[in-house]
């Protein structure tokens, strides 16, 4: 075995050092009634086997269509410097660093993240990553629930559905009630939500762009928030806050949000990136690993975990969660995106999406018997009406090499004839325009 | 180092974009933008290159050191792996594929992957299902927490507590609690073992469930836990088994044969696929029988035809608790690891990973308290109670190993265990690195006797010395100031 | 520009530090009459648009066939943890290690090939590397011409026809005479080979397994070729001696090969590797660089660059060589591959080199109208006699999905109908007597 | 660290192959097989990969330090290159493939790379064609002399000599001598310009060319160069351009305009292809129209259709130089760089590159006695003879540099600067690396007056102090023995 360097000498050595005679002898606790009822695995496979099955497997997958489907994770381009930093044994084969002396290029890179993710969130404190965005905005709502002592949450239908279906599995069991509000015209109903508002309500969860694309300014709602002594929470997209308002800026107290955008493959749903930032008077209630910056003996400035009193394995069942590993490898390909591309580039990165995306738009607001929904400002994702079902017509598109974009029937009765379309920096204006053509062809 | 917002010059640029190449669109409204301009760092790419590079050569890592952190299993990642996993047919699919009309078709090789990992795990624990959707340890714990609680609530039962010995891994009875559970928690033995006086007394009909890590944090197996789990059975309670030490029991024992309901298990520990500094795991959750129907939705399944698909119509199930389908990268190295290891690799991975651990275990007990004087299993773990009798703690010791380019075992875990020093080899190191790692160990012994100030000013070798961590929690510096 | 950090503050502050008032100023010393005549270079992309072009272009290149062609390069499989151990940035963006103190590692990796070399070889010492397998011959030549003041060289036409024709272009402006001597039946032929044997001659260079894949024991030439004074140079594929008897136990001077089946991609035609030893005797006239151990001042064993007065940089036109960059990262490859691969896999991966072949061997001559040719044994490669022209049958194989061979007529006047069909560790059973079947339908 | 030898473990494997899985053959004559067991290392995977990359660590690199190395233009490789150039679509093409019948139609992507670099040099350079097979500078120049000896010869001539400056690159005159040609050393002037007196003296009807490096190695550009090459020209002979310092000179002069007959350029340093630690290079070489029919086979064309195809039927042809088209891994990335860079940002390079240069030399010339005191190109040439006074050699400056994280300059080269120090920042490195640099050229520059003892002892940080090479030199030990 390649991986297992013992000879049968060594072996031998060892146990005689041991003083059995056996490496059977070694497992002599586990009764023998206990031996495994059946252990069938095939053989073992050379690398080059392995290698060949998987690339054959990795060849069943269709790379090839033009995507235009986000729904909150989108197909960014992710430049080579990201991944050659993230390929660095010292960081991917290091765990979590425990033992900062060692392990100051983890701390620092942290604690860099960190800063980053306070400076697009226009918050305070931000902790080491979570797991996704869905968990994020789970975690964020219970430290609303903990800091308030309540147990009533709005939630505006605009949060992606997948969070909201999340957020409900993750409470099944808990003392916590959900309003859901749904939006009107696309955007967050101030109406609905503020009805439902009251002193006894934990907090607000908006999404800015929301699931159908809508960009909102929720400043005016996050206010009203405030006067309950409820928190408001916000769900957003990274690459939006090169340009729009930051929750800082709209008053929220808690903002989370899924990081794949900063430079994390797709990869069929994961690893991913669940960031997480906040006033820095909630800080205590935060889950997850903090890094802070110290001195060490002789006064030089070191970097440390921090306020592991707020964690399980210090607080065990009292702790604010109880996440353990994280997504750290995705936390560094976040601050490195970002370190790429620096203040203009961010700026960019978002201007160029919204961009495309309106061009996009009047592409298609041409073709006949699709309308664009333009009730609402949109950021990179917007949703179109199709005279007919939009299943039939994605499953006619993969066939013109689009995956044109997500059916919003798949998640809302109703929407069946509704497309949700987005259009990153990666679209060029000739598959743009060939999207328009094809989707004339099909329909 | 500095920090890269200290190297920031305004104007750099380390990664340009193409101009849009369309008619300007209508500006977005003014009251939609941010006004701030973040304090983001602006570098050329070579500056952004060289600070991450030179970061990453402060730490140390299992590619160039060793690593015994007890209950972190930080073998050897085959590099092969993540060739694989760079494949653009596997990195660049977007997870909302299979879910279009038809396009299971689409990814039918990533389908293939969760559903022949999932049988893979199945086998070798002897459950009857998985779902690959925890994406790390305590995401499974949480999620067989919440199986748990389904399955009570539809046997119309609302039971209250989950046992937990004192000896387990700080996620479970946090995981547990916030599932919902209350925690009761079962003292260990002098032998080493949960205290089965206490365990019968708390086992009652408000029991949800039992959770128990095997072996567990001490490295021990406990021969009497099919005795636990049936008792825990017929007070109608559910097994729970943490399952991230179970490098050490492959194809030595099973979890399913044992009687348990629910186990998790840490591919990047078992798995070998990389910690990446912290993060990304995944913790595939495993069921018996009785459980499968509540499993998390969507579940990956095989057609007649041998084509895979997305099943999203189970009634009972808990839900959504992933995004999508697991970190599907991270189930990707471990399903490349477990077919080329095979039924022998795994094996002879669990052999050598127990034998690891008892060499260093009876190379070190004269020099270092054993805490239960017998057969390990993954690990042993020592204290360092003797040596504090001349002023010497764990973390000294600890400290000192860094020095020597060792990264020190797990210390102060257990929290059971005063000074715990818990040393995992895992099976990829050769004796000679054991026997070098011995001798330094030895060496410490010896110098908390003769010479214990050269423990307590280490580490000195180091970027930095050791860190005022009262500081940082007192005075909370937790992100770079513009 | 992403690589170039001068912002226009910088730029105005070093030029007037440097007392200019523009950048202009700096290139004064160049006549204005010398100007570019014309510079007309397509504006720069980003890196997506140029990742995106090269993968297109990537694309264009048939990467399906399933390869059974050599002829000297080999598709071998390379382990992933070579490709890990050469991206490591600390190797692949240094230079020469002129500086040793902060070269260590280069400088022990390449120590460390120079004992690979050697202990392949089977002769005393290496060098760091020369370009490729025909360079190093050439480099052979002139090094036995110098040694032994003759200027007559005679080569086995089982020589490499690539390297034949190399050595002939650098040698038409010199006084160096070859003469080449058909093989016999696939193997050298002893009669011919001595007939020209006599006292004017500085070298023989013969190849093992020689171009047609037949292997050979050269021993009783050497001895011949020693004692008319002049030197043995073998020309040698490094996979064979993980079976075949080295070039030392041969008796042979010099060694030199082509060392890309050593964990080195195929890659279009480099970059490849020249490796060359000889007996320590010759060590003065080596060309290349060369790596030796020392001492610090501390006493602490260290490697340096050595016997520098060889080379270029201190010799200048009186330098056994004019080579100065050469192909350490692929000697890199070459050294961690033979690491994985240890002792037993060397052997391991020869024999298998070998049974395939000899099972593709019998595959292919149950083939009706193919004949096998087998006057002589092989390794990897043999030769077969088509019914038809090889070039026609090649042709229609890769139709069929394979690269069936070199068809032999390209090099050789009169062999129309041989192809030359290589057979590595990696084409499987399937593979081989897919090949068979497919021959069978084409011929 | 211990040599891989010395962790050698019979029995040990760090990587396997599958079973051949074939029956098994007649085994091969026991004569044709070796009898000695080569002594190589066993090990496994992890040991493998810890070693090498621990290796890596005691390296300085461009991805890590700032590496001011003279005449070898160490500018940053940018990443994106790495990740095309490990596309299998190139780097698993088998050579011969386009050498099959229609064969041409396989490789029409790595074709299409090769024409387009040729064309994108030839417009950089103003040459007329460019062949890309030579595999790094020095084998450009003797494919370079090879296209000259095969012009005169065609033309009935066989000259002699080959007209070198003293100031030139080791690897002219070495290649010149090895293509058979004498070499005639010019002096420099005190001006830092080849002597023009003598250079007159040399040129006869026996000189086959005169090759020069330009800018030369002393930074400058000669402003009477066109004089040379016509005087040349006016001889019979051919120019022959150095081209390793074109970095200097994008956008702002070419060869061609010039008058020059023969280029190489290395695409390892201006194109910004890495290193590697001392090669693979590149170093394709372009010449004049009257040189075309000599550039060796094959060559690559265009069809009228716009696919490429390889023409090996030109009888003029010198022949083949190197195996296939050239170091095509290289080339692809010089290509890649190029497309990236475009006009602009190739002029943008050659202006920061000289920038960089200048800055360094104003800032320093206060410090260190500069050689030539003009504006510079793309490097700067100091002598450490100020310092010499004090004992302080250029080797010590160098080696303190290293304690500080800098690779040193070139040092002692050219030969004819007593004690040189030859810097070349490159365009990569920033205006804060320069400053930082320059701070510790000066605070050396102090410490020469003030505690040259500082110096000599120097580097301490490193893995080993100074090496004893001449020891090194009189008891060679090239190779570990068993
Ligand atoms: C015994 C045990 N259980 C659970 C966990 C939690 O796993 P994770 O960190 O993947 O959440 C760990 C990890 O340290 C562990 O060692
Ligand atoms: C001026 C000059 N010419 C020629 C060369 C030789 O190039 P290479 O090392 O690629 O053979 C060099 C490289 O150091 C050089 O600097």
């Amino acid at each position: 075995m390649n991986y297992i360097p013992h000879t049968d000498k060594d072996i031998k050595e060892m146990l005689a050092a041991i003083g059995v005679s056996s490496v059977e002898d070694l497992f002599n606790d586990i009764p023998v009634a206990l031996g495994p009822k059946s252990f069938d695995i095939a053989p073992g496979r050379s690398e080059f086997e392995v290698t060949q099955a998987l690339k054959n497997l990795a060849a069943k997958n269709a790379t090839h269509l033009t995507n235009f489907v986000g729904a909150g994770f989108y197909d960014h381009f992710i430049p080579a410097a990201v991944d050659a930093v993230v390929s660095r044994p010292e960081f991917y084969t290091a765990y979590t660093p425990y033992q900062p002396e060692c392990s100051q290029g983890w701390l620092q890179a942290i604690y860099e993240y960190q800063t980053v993710i306070c400076e697009l969130t226009g918050l305070d404190v931000a902790n080491a990553s979570l797991y996704d965005g869905g968990t994020a905005l789970y975690e964020a709502a219970m430290m609303a629930v903990r800091l308030t002592g309540r147990n009533k949450i709005i939630m505006d239908s605009g949060v992606n559905l997948i969070y909201r279906t999340m957020l409900y599995t993750y409470t099944s069991n808990l003392s916590v009630e959900f309003m859901e509000v749904p939006v009107a015209h696309g955007q967050s109903s101030r109406q609905e939500l503020l009805k439902h508002l009251d002193d006894k309500t934990a907090a607000v969860i908006l999404q800015n762009p929301n699931f159908f694309g809508a960009v909102d300014d929720h400043s005016d709602i996050v206010k009203e928030v405030h006067k309950f002594g409820a928190l408001a929470i916000a769900s957003v997209y990274p690459v939006s806050l090169g340009m729009l308002k930051s929750p800082g800026e709209a008053g929220f107290d808690i903002a989370t949000g899924e990081g794949q955008s900063l430079g994390i493959p797709l990869s069929f749903g994961g690893p991913y990136l669940g960031f997480m930032s906040a006033r820095k008077e909630l800080l205590r209630q935060m889950p997850g690993r903090i890094v802070g910056a110290t001195v060490d003996i002789d006064g030089k400035r070191g970097f440390v975990l921090t306020l592991q009193t707020r964690e399980q394995h210090i607080r065990r069942e009292k702790a604010t969660s109880n996440i353990c590993s994280n997504e750290a490898l995705c936390a560094l390909r976040a601050v490195v995106f970002v370190a790429l591309l620096g203040r203009e580039g961010l700026r960019e990165l978002a201007e160029l999406n919204y961009q495309k995306s309106e061009f996009a738009k009047d592409a298609l607001s041409r073709v006949a018997g699709v309308e664009v929904k333009r009730s609402s400002p949109t950021f990179n994702e917007f949703t179109v009406l199709l005279p007919r079902p939009a299943d039939e017509v994605v499953y006619r598109m993969v066939n013109k090499g689009f995956a044109c974009g997500f059916p919003l029937g798949r998640f809302y009765k109703g929407m069946e004839n509704y497309l949700l379309v987005a259009v990153t920096e990666k679209r060029t204006v000739e598959e743009i325009r060939k999207l328009a053509d094809s989707l004339e062809a099909v329909l | 180092m500095r920090l890269i917002f200290e190297k920031h010059k305004e104007g750099r640029r380390g990664f340009s974009y193409a101009k849009p190449g369309v008619p300007a669109a209508r500006p977005l409204d003014a009251r939609y933008r941010r006004k701030d301009n973040p304090h983001l760092a602006s570098l050329s790419e070579l500056d952004v290159v060289r600070h991450y590079t030179n970061l990453s050569r402060l730490n140390f890592s299992v590619d160039t050191n060793f690593y015994p952190l007890g209950s972190c299993t930080m073998k050897y990642n085959p590099k092969f792996t993540e060739r694989i996993a760079g494949l653009e047919g596997f990195s660049g699919v977007h997870p909302l594929l299979p879910q279009l009309s038809g396009g299971g078709m689409l990814a039918q090789g990533s389908l293939e992957v969760l559903h022949a990992t999932e049988r893979l795990l199945a086998e070798i624990t002897g459950m009857c299902a998985f779902t690959m959707q925890p994406l790390a340890g305590a995401h499974g714990e949480l999620t067989g927490a919440m199986l748990i609680a389904a399955y009570h609530k539809d046997r119309g039962a609302r039971r209250k507590y989950v046992i937990i010995p004192d000896s387990s891994h700080g996620t479970n009875p946090a995981s547990a609690a916030i599932a919902g559970y209350e925690v009761k928690v079962i003292k260990t033995s002098p032998e080493g073992y949960m205290d089965m006086q206490e365990y019968k007394k708390s086992l009652d009909k408000d029991t949800a469930a039992v959770m128990l890590t095997c072996p567990d944090t001490l490295g021990i197996f406990n021969p009497r836990i099919k005795e636990i789990a049936d008792m825990a059975h017929e007070a109608g309670a559910l097994m729970y088994y943490d399952g991230a030490n179970l490098n050490a029991l492959l194809g030595k024992a099973r979890p399913g044969d044992i009687g348990f309901d629910v186990v998790h298990i840490n591919l990047h520990k078992t798995f070998a696929t990389p910690h990446g500094g912290g993060g990304p795991g995944s913790g595939p959750v495993g069921v018996s029988d009785r459980l499968v129907d509540f499993l998390p939705i969507p579940r990956v399944t095989q057609r007649t035809d041998g084509t895979y698909a997305l099943d999203y119509h189970r009634h009972k199930t808990v839900g959504y608790i992933a995004p999508f389908y697991g970190n599907f990268g991270v189930i990707l190295k471990a399903y490349a690891y477990m077919l080329r290891l095979g039924k022998e690799g795994l094996i002879e991975a669990a052999e050598a990973a127990v034998l690891n651990a008892n060499y260093c275990r009876v190379k070190l007990k004269g020099h270092y308290d054993l805490v239960f004087d017998k057969t390990c299993m993954h690990e042993c773990v020592f204290s360092a109670s003797r040596q504090v009798k001349n002023g010497v703690h764990a973390i000294d010791i600890a400290k000192y190993l860094i020095d020597q380019g060792y990264h020190p075992p797990t210390v102060y875990f257990p929290l059971i265990v005063k000074e715990a020093l818990m040393i995992e080899p895992t099976e990829t190191e050769s004796k000679e690195t054991l026997d070098s790692f011995i001798g330094t160990m030895i060496e410490i012994a010896r110098l908390a006797e003769e010479d214990p100030a050269r423990l307590k000013e280490a580490p000195l070798r180091m970027p930095v010395k050791r860190l005022d961590e009262t500081k940082a929690a007192r005075e909370p510096n937790l992100r770079w100031q513009p």
